[in-house]
């Protein structure tokens, strides 16, 4: 069994899945099908639990040559550890959930709807597993595909934008992605990430590549400035891609900085860290404040998403100074919290805003508008709803016992670690956070029944009730026992921390500022 | 003495007249044509000055295919211009702007 | 032990959880009965801990359920810390919620959402429980959010009413200013104990006494002036920030009368007797922390001082009758925060324990006189009810005499306790302190017998329809009245152990070298001299109760009342009076300062422009519009000016080649001339 | 001034007369005949450079025929010759302007200095017996000869060319079609039906 090439097998079954829906066509067939393989997939990352996170090692890993020409060799090369585990899991997860919520939903070009998501998830497991720059960049790449054409084709009336704005935007970052991997390539004359760890660059070459860096995967989380594809792309999105975007696509650019830009080019990350916190803390308050006032609902939840995902970036970047104010005896530098805080806040920001844009994709098959003045007194109509809904708004609120809390928690902690006004800055979300989901679901939910349509409002069947029970229990668990999630990552978050960051170094260069 | 400049200047005189016929008949496709059967003889009579002051055989080899290529040149040239008067009943080159992006 | 400790919390959780999923299935009776069922048991657990642990004088439990989580050696648990401060807590707790459970069953029978709504008051007994039951911050933080999020949702229990979704958003909000603090003070003690231990911390700051340097790494330009400032008091007192949020203290106190909106069930149970008593509470609890931190304890004192006097103001000119009590609460919460401050712990628990019934059977009976007037709230249209319903007359007549202080009621013991150690004290803000509360006094019973002589005395001012309807409410109602004015009466004896003895003396950490025990409440008596010395003064309830007819709050006190007699009852025109010539004052009061217009112009509207500027300026005009759409534009308008170029006529192409031929020689003559 | 400078200034002097006559006239026809002058002389050029086959030709391809052709172009197409004669007014100063820019700009390139050699003064002379045409034919044939039949077939598929685009078929003519005749079946012409007998 330990032979056995599970991460071949998860990226390789959604696509060959979605090829094989794909051919099904509009005969009748295509939704079972796509729920199998997604569930097999999903079935099948449950070996990964498996995983002995004591080491924090790299696991499951493959090799293959795959490209030896002109003197460039590209392996084939894929592996997991703690860190890419639960956002392989997260995603297989989600998978099942979007083929679930476009069951019924989407009626026009079945086969090709369910068909694109199978091979999002594959594509998006080799972006977790990939061990290898150029692997990862390829599939990096890959993914803006099916994105494209979810949007494109089963979006909104202004998805052409959209979606143009989509692909530039992230097409931009990564053209530098793609250089600057080719001239890491030309240094150390390998694409395999192990080596280039290990790569020595001079701090001004080192600039260079970080900025490209984070222009690729800044783009992807995304951080101001440049976020505003996000909303955009959310707004014309059909629900399923709503949720694949923010709950798997945005983790993506998180996941890319911990494991790509921050182990190599370490130096200059250090030297920039201020920027990438100031932006992170931009995006945290800026974006609250902008969320506040958005009168769709879909916008809301995107900006709350950037506004979360600046927790990420913020938790991220703080390892440098956390290292560096270091005071010495029993207690730990407060990094390895730092960045299980990022991590955990991924996981569960994919969570919440899966469950909140699917929540919208509920109101919105019954309304089809998501305009927040359409709506009103929609609880006394739909309680069930209303229950989940004010869940999930907790949820994103960052309320304890819920899994949006823990990620917040530990940040703040953290931050509060390396300087406690950046802390406070970043707990402001605790305030704003709170503000625009309330404001959201008093508008939403609460007051009289302002129209027929609302009063008409059926509540949940039983196909929405099961998958917003199942992804509500995901929220609590998280919320009220991540353990096992803190636990699978720890180890291989410090292992990755001594390349990121190692004591021994941090303090020598004087990173105090 | 006639040097080798003297033969070069009236070339460059010749191609820039050929220049100026070109702005001048921008109407006439057919005194275009003629332009360039000028310059070419111009640039013609360049070669074979070299050749013959630098003693080198290629230079009229290349007049001789420059010849050739413009005779053929122009034959297609005019074959064009046929087809062209035909379809449009007109050769002036102010009136043709199919080529406008 | 362990299960009976974790039985306690879970049994209304279960209750919350059988109530509010299958509420529909097992129908109404099956709802309250389980709700109320597992508070009750709760309840007689605790008593059953009580016995165990305070009476058979058990060992106090400080033990972990289990690991939330382990990051960065730091072990986040969820665990249990039961000694007597818990214990009395939880008494207070599920008594006041078994009350509040019976009651409902008559409040509530007409509602559409009976199941949600006891589906609710059990889930706040459980996060109530779960917050006062932890034996570290983590959980203190979930139980603390826990008991926030319920209150949210049963302010807005009535959710078409517009002012109660007001509320309840505006109660959130609030409270997360509060809880920032809160957070960042819980950071703060992570990073110097490393633990989100209770103890650990107490252990930790007691030994060192830390004032580490490193923690402002930002302390330049005008942030310069925290630069001295100990970590310990930026901690206590950003904890206390959150205590302020919870326990509604100026300025945070905003949303506290609006709270109002919810049943009245709700404001007994949540804002009057437990939630709004949590920040007390947590003071309490840290107090081996707080001790050490006289710039805390100074800003506690003043924070208290000022919420008590000036929101007790407030309270003489409303007009509703939740209202009133609302702001009497506030008040209330203001005379525990000045004991809070002025090291007087136990006073404050046990102020905060007498007010838990007294404020309760209050807010019960008012629920009672609301129930019979019909869901009419203005005290205007009330009066004379004394003849109608007896029942809710004298328990709200002891409920108002223990909340005035009145000599053998539960209040005097508590309230007099609290004014004798603000005296005592020896802080910079003592004085102003002590002046508040003592005025204090005067301005509650007065407010407090204003609206007791304007329901229940004079002319019936209700229309006709209601009149005719007027009764004593069912049993269902009454009983739980009786039950808490029992308390009311009494709880004030328990002077002896509870405030002055040694009930809040148990040993939670043994001495370490050098070093003190850690006791559950602890008070440094090198510098805090107040307590002490009032327990040396102390010669047993009577001399107690004589004691405090000499001294200044009773008669204030009496006056207040005989004021409010004198004013509602007997001469009208003093009221117009007043009115004529202090209107300024009576504008001010009303209109709460203005702190609310400026939440509401200054704040609400301040972010909603913000977030309107950022958006409209920054994300759609400057991003969007100049860089994205900007790029696009550029792009479109410089491929349509290049495009015009390619005009199609042969000689313009031409005319090129040879512009370009003159450049290229022009630049071979250049190039080569040299 | 020798006659050799009498010959190089006479020629020269016509061939840029003619050049500038090509180029004003307002009659095509004109300008055709002016281009023909400006051949001959340049011929007359040529031979006094010693490229005597190269003049020969040029008299003999351009103007026995391809200004033939353009003769031929200019009077099939019945053209309004007044017509084409419109702005020449308006573009004559942006004209001479350009045509005066290169023509200063080349005579400074090749006055500067890198012809003036003795090299370039004199030519190279040959005796009686050198025979241009022989020398020409000698490195055409064998140093250039895959260029030669390259150049051929441009010829070549210049002729095709211009054919196919000039060939225009008209409708009513009436003519053969060879490969028709020769492919058509018995199908084609004879149709069985099959009926059935009256009876």
């Amino acid at each position: 069994m330990s032979d056995w090439p599970i991460l071949s097998f998860l990226i390789w079954l959604p696509i060959l899945g979605g090829i094989a829906v794909l051919m099904l066509g509009d005969r009748a067939g295509a939704r079972e099908g796509a729920l199998v393989f997604a569930v097999l997939t999903f079935l099948s990352s449950l070996v990964l639990l498996g995983y002995d996170s004591a080491e924090g090692e790299m696991a499951y890993k493959q090799s293959i040559p795959w490209v030896n020409a002109f003197g460039i060799k590209i392996n084939y090369m894929v592996g997991v550890d703690g860190i890419s585990i639960p956002l392989i899991l997260l995603n297989t997860f989600t998978t099942v959930i979007v083929v679930l919520a476009g069951w019924e939903v989407i009626q026009y070009k079945v086969a090709q709807y369910m068909a694109a998501f199978l091979i999002m998830e594959g594509i998006v497991n080799g972006v977790f597993a990939a061990m290898d720059s150029m692997l990862f960049y390829i599939f990096f790449e890959a993914m803006l595909i099916p994105m494209f054409l979810i949007i494109g084709v089963w979006g909104g009336p202004n998805r052409i934008y959209a979606t143009i704005k989509f692909f530039l935007y992230t097409f931009l970052g990564s053209v530098f992605l793609l250089i600057s991997l080719i001239y890491l390539y030309s240094k150390s004359n390998s694409f395999t990430l192990t080596d280039l760890y290990a790569l020595e660059l001079p701090v001004e070459a080192q600039m260079l590549v970080f900025f490209s860096f984070l222009l690729a995967f800044g783009v992807k989380i995304p951080m101001w400035p440049v976020h505003t594809w996000l909303p955009d792309a959310h707004v014309e999105a059909p629900t399923g891609g709503s949720v694949i975007l923010a709950a798997i696509t945005l983790k993506v650019g998180g996941y890319a900085f911990l494991r790509i830009a921050l182990p190599i080019v370490n130096d200059a990350a250090l030297q920039m860290d201020w920027l990438v916190i100031g932006l992170s803390l931009f995006a945290v308050i800026y974006i609250g404040f902008v969320a506040l006032v958005q009168d769709d609902m879909k916008k809301l939840v995107a900006y709350s998403s950037i506004a979360h995902m600046g927790f990420v970036t913020l938790g991220l970047f703080l390892v440098f100074r956390l290292q560096a104010t270091y005071l010495g005896g029993d207690g730990s530098t407060g990094a390895v919290m730092a960045l299980q805080g990022s991590m955990v806040q991924m996981v569960s920001h994919g969570f919440i805003s899966a469950a909140m844009f699917l929540c919208i994709g509920v109101l919105y098959d019954r309304m089809h508008t998501r305009e927040i003045k359409a709506y009103g007194g929609v609880a006394s109509r739909m309680p069930w709803f209303a229950a989940f809904f004010v869940l999930f708004a907790m949820a994103n609120a960052g309320l304890p016992g819920t899994s949006g809390f823990v990620g917040e928690f530990l940040v703040i902690l953290a931050t509060a670690k390396a300087n406690i006004w950046i802390a406070g800055l970043a707990g402001l979300t605790l305030i704003i956070g709170a503000a625009y989901t309330l404001w959201l679901v008093r508008r939403v939910l609460y007051g009289k029944v302002t129209s027929s349509e609302v009063d008409q409002l059926q509540d949940l069947n039983r196909r929405e009730f099961m998958i917003l029970s199942t992804l509500a229990i995901a929220v609590l668990w998280l919320g009220l026992w991540p353990h096992p999630l803190t636990n699978m990552m720890e180890a291989s978050v410090a292992k990755l921390l001594e390349v990121i960051a190692p004591l021994s170094e941090i303090g020598a260069k004087g990173a105090v500022k | 003495m006639i040097g080798l400049s003297h033969y070069l200047v009236v070339a460059a005189i010749l191609f820039a007249i050929s220049i100026a016929g070109m702005f001048l008949n921008r109407k006439n496709m057919l005194v275009l044509l003629m332009c360039i059967e000028l310059m070419l003889l111009a640039v013609n009579l360049n070669f074979i000055a070299f050749s013959h002051y630098m003693d080198d055989m290629a230079g009229q080899i290349f007049v001789f295919f420059i010849l050739t290529v413009a005779a053929a040149e122009a034959a297609i040239g005019l074959a064009i211009l046929v087809v062209l008067f035909r379809s449009r009943r007109t050769i002036n080159v102010q009136e043709l702007n199919e080529l406008k992006g | 032990m362990e299960t009976v400790y974790l039985a306690i919390p879970l049994a209304p959780l279960l209750g919350a959880i059988i109530a509010g999923l299958f509420g529909k299935q097992i129908g109404r009776n099956l709802s309250h009965w389980v709700t109320t069922g597992s508070v009750a048991l709760a309840f007689l657990l605790s008593l059953f801990v009580f016995k165990h642990i305070t009476l058979d004088g058990g060992a106090v439990y400080n033990g972990a359920v289990y690991t939330w989580a382990v990051v960065d050696n730091v072990k986040m648990e969820i665990g249990f810390l039961i000694d007597n401060l818990t214990i009395l807590m939880m008494l207070v707790v599920t008594f006041v919620s078994l009350m509040v459970h019976i009651y409902t069953i008559g409040y509530m029978r007409d509602d559409p959402g009976y199941q949600r709504f006891f589906s609710y008051i059990s889930l706040f007994t459980f996060a109530m429980l779960m917050l006062v039951m932890s034996n570290n911050f983590l959980q203190l933080f979930f139980g603390w959010e826990a008991v926030g999020l319920v209150s949210y949702l049963l302010i807005g229990f009535w959710y078409e009413k517009d002012a109660a979704v007001y509320a309840n958003m505006k109660a959130f909000i609030v409270n997360r200013i509060g809880d920032l603090g809160f957070l960042l003070g819980i950071a703060i003690i992570l990073i110097y104990t490393n633990s989100l231990d209770y103890t650990v911390a107490f252990e930790k700051f007691e030994v060192h006494k830390v004032n580490l340097p490193g923690i402002f790494p930002l302390t330049v330009g005008p942030l310069s002036a925290l630069d001295g400032v100990d970590a310990l008091d930026l901690a206590m007192v950003l904890l206390f920030i959150g205590a302020m949020g919870k326990s509604a203290q100026v300025p945070l106190h905003v949303w506290l009368p609006d709270s109002m909106e919810g049943p009245t069930p709700i404001s007994a149970l949540i804002h009057a007797a437990t939630m709004v008593t949590a920040g007390i509470f947590m003071v309490a609890r840290m107090s081996p922390l707080y001790e050490l931190s006289d710039i805390a304890l100074n800003v506690i004192l003043t924070v208290g001082a000022t919420t008590a006097f000036f929101m007790g103001l407030v309270g003489i000119v409303q007009n509703d009758i939740k209202r009133v009590i609302a702001y009497s609460t506030l008040s209330q919460l203001g005379y525990m925060t000045v004991a809070l401050g002025a090291s007087a712990y136990s006073a404050a628990v046990f102020h905060l324990m007498t007010h838990a019934f007294f404020k309760a059977l209050l807010f019960l009976a008012a629920g009672s006189v609301i129930i019979a007037m019909h869901h009419e709230q203005d005290m205007r249209k009330m009066g004379g009810l004394r003849r109608y319903m007896p029942i809710t007359y004298w328990t709200a007549l002891i409920g108002s005499l223990a909340l005035i202080g009145f000599p053998g009621f539960s209040g005097f013991f508590s309230k007099d306790l609290i004014i004798e150690a603000v005296g005592k004290s020896g802080l910079v803000m003592a004085n102003y302190a002590y002046v508040m509360v003592v005025l204090g006094v005067f301005v509650t019973a007065f407010y407090t017998f204003r609206m007791f002589f304007m329901v229940f005395h004079g002319d019936e001012r209700m229309d006709d329809h209601t009149l005719a309807h007027l009764r004593e409410s069912p049993r269902v109602v009454t009983t739980p009245l009786i039950l808490l004015a029992i308390p009311s009466v009494l709880a004030g004896f328990l002077i002896d152990p509870v405030a002055l003895g040694d009930f809040f003396n148990q040993v939670l950490l043994p001495a370490k070298e050098g070093f003190r025990d850690v006791t559950t409440i602890m008070v440094d008596g090198s510098k805090h001299l107040a307590m002490s010395q009032l327990r040396e003064s102390y010669h047993g309830i009577l001399g107690f109760i004589m004691h405090g007819f000499l001294s200044p709050a009773l008669w204030l006190a009496a006056a207040g009342a005989g004021l409010a007699w004198y004013m509602y009852m007997k001469n009208d025109e003093l009221a117009d009076w007043f009115y004529d010539h202090f209107g300024w004052l009576h504008k001010l009061l009303t209109e709460k300062y203005y702190l609310d217009t400026f939440n509401q112009k200054v704040l609400a509207n301040g972010a909603l422009y913000l977030g309107n500027s950022l958006w409209t300026l920054g994300d759609k005009l400057l991003i969007d519009g100049l860089f994205v759409n900007g790029t696009v534009k550029v792009v479109k308008r410089g491929a349509g000016l290049i495009s015009r170029l390619q005009t199609g006529y042969l000689y313009h192409y031409a005319f090129s080649m040879v512009l370009g031929i003159a450049l290229m020689v022009a630049w071979i003559l250049f190039a080569y001339s040299s | 001034m020798s006659f050799e400078q009498l010959l190089f200034y006479l020629f020269s002097g016509v061939l840029l007369l003619a050049g500038i006559s090509m180029v004003t006239v307002r009659n095509p026809v004109y300008a055709a005949l002016s281009l023909i002058v400006c051949f001959f002389t340049s011929a007359a050029i040529w031979v006094t450079l010693e490229a005597e086959f190269l003049g020969i030709v040029l008299v003999l391809v351009y103007v026995g025929a391809v200004m033939v052709l353009f003769l031929f172009v200019i009077m099939m197409l019945d053209i309004n010759h007044d017509h084409l004669k419109e702005g020449f007014i308006k573009y004559l100063p942006v004209g001479l302007l350009v045509a005066l820019v290169i023509a200063v700009e080349m005579i400074l390139v090749l006055s500067g200095g890198g012809f003036d050699g003795e090299k370039y003064m004199q030519g190279q002379r040959h005796g009686a017996d050198y025979s241009n045409t022989k020398a020409l034919g000698e490195v055409l044939y064998q140093q250039y000869l895959y260029p030669f039949e390259i150049a051929a077939v441009i010829l070549l598929v210049a002729i095709i060319a211009a054919i196919t685009l000039t060939l225009r078929r008209r409708p009513n003519s009436k003519s053969q079609n060879i490969d028709q005749q020769v492919r058509v079946k018995r199908e084609d012409r004879v149709r069985l039906v099959k009926m059935e007998a009256e009876k």
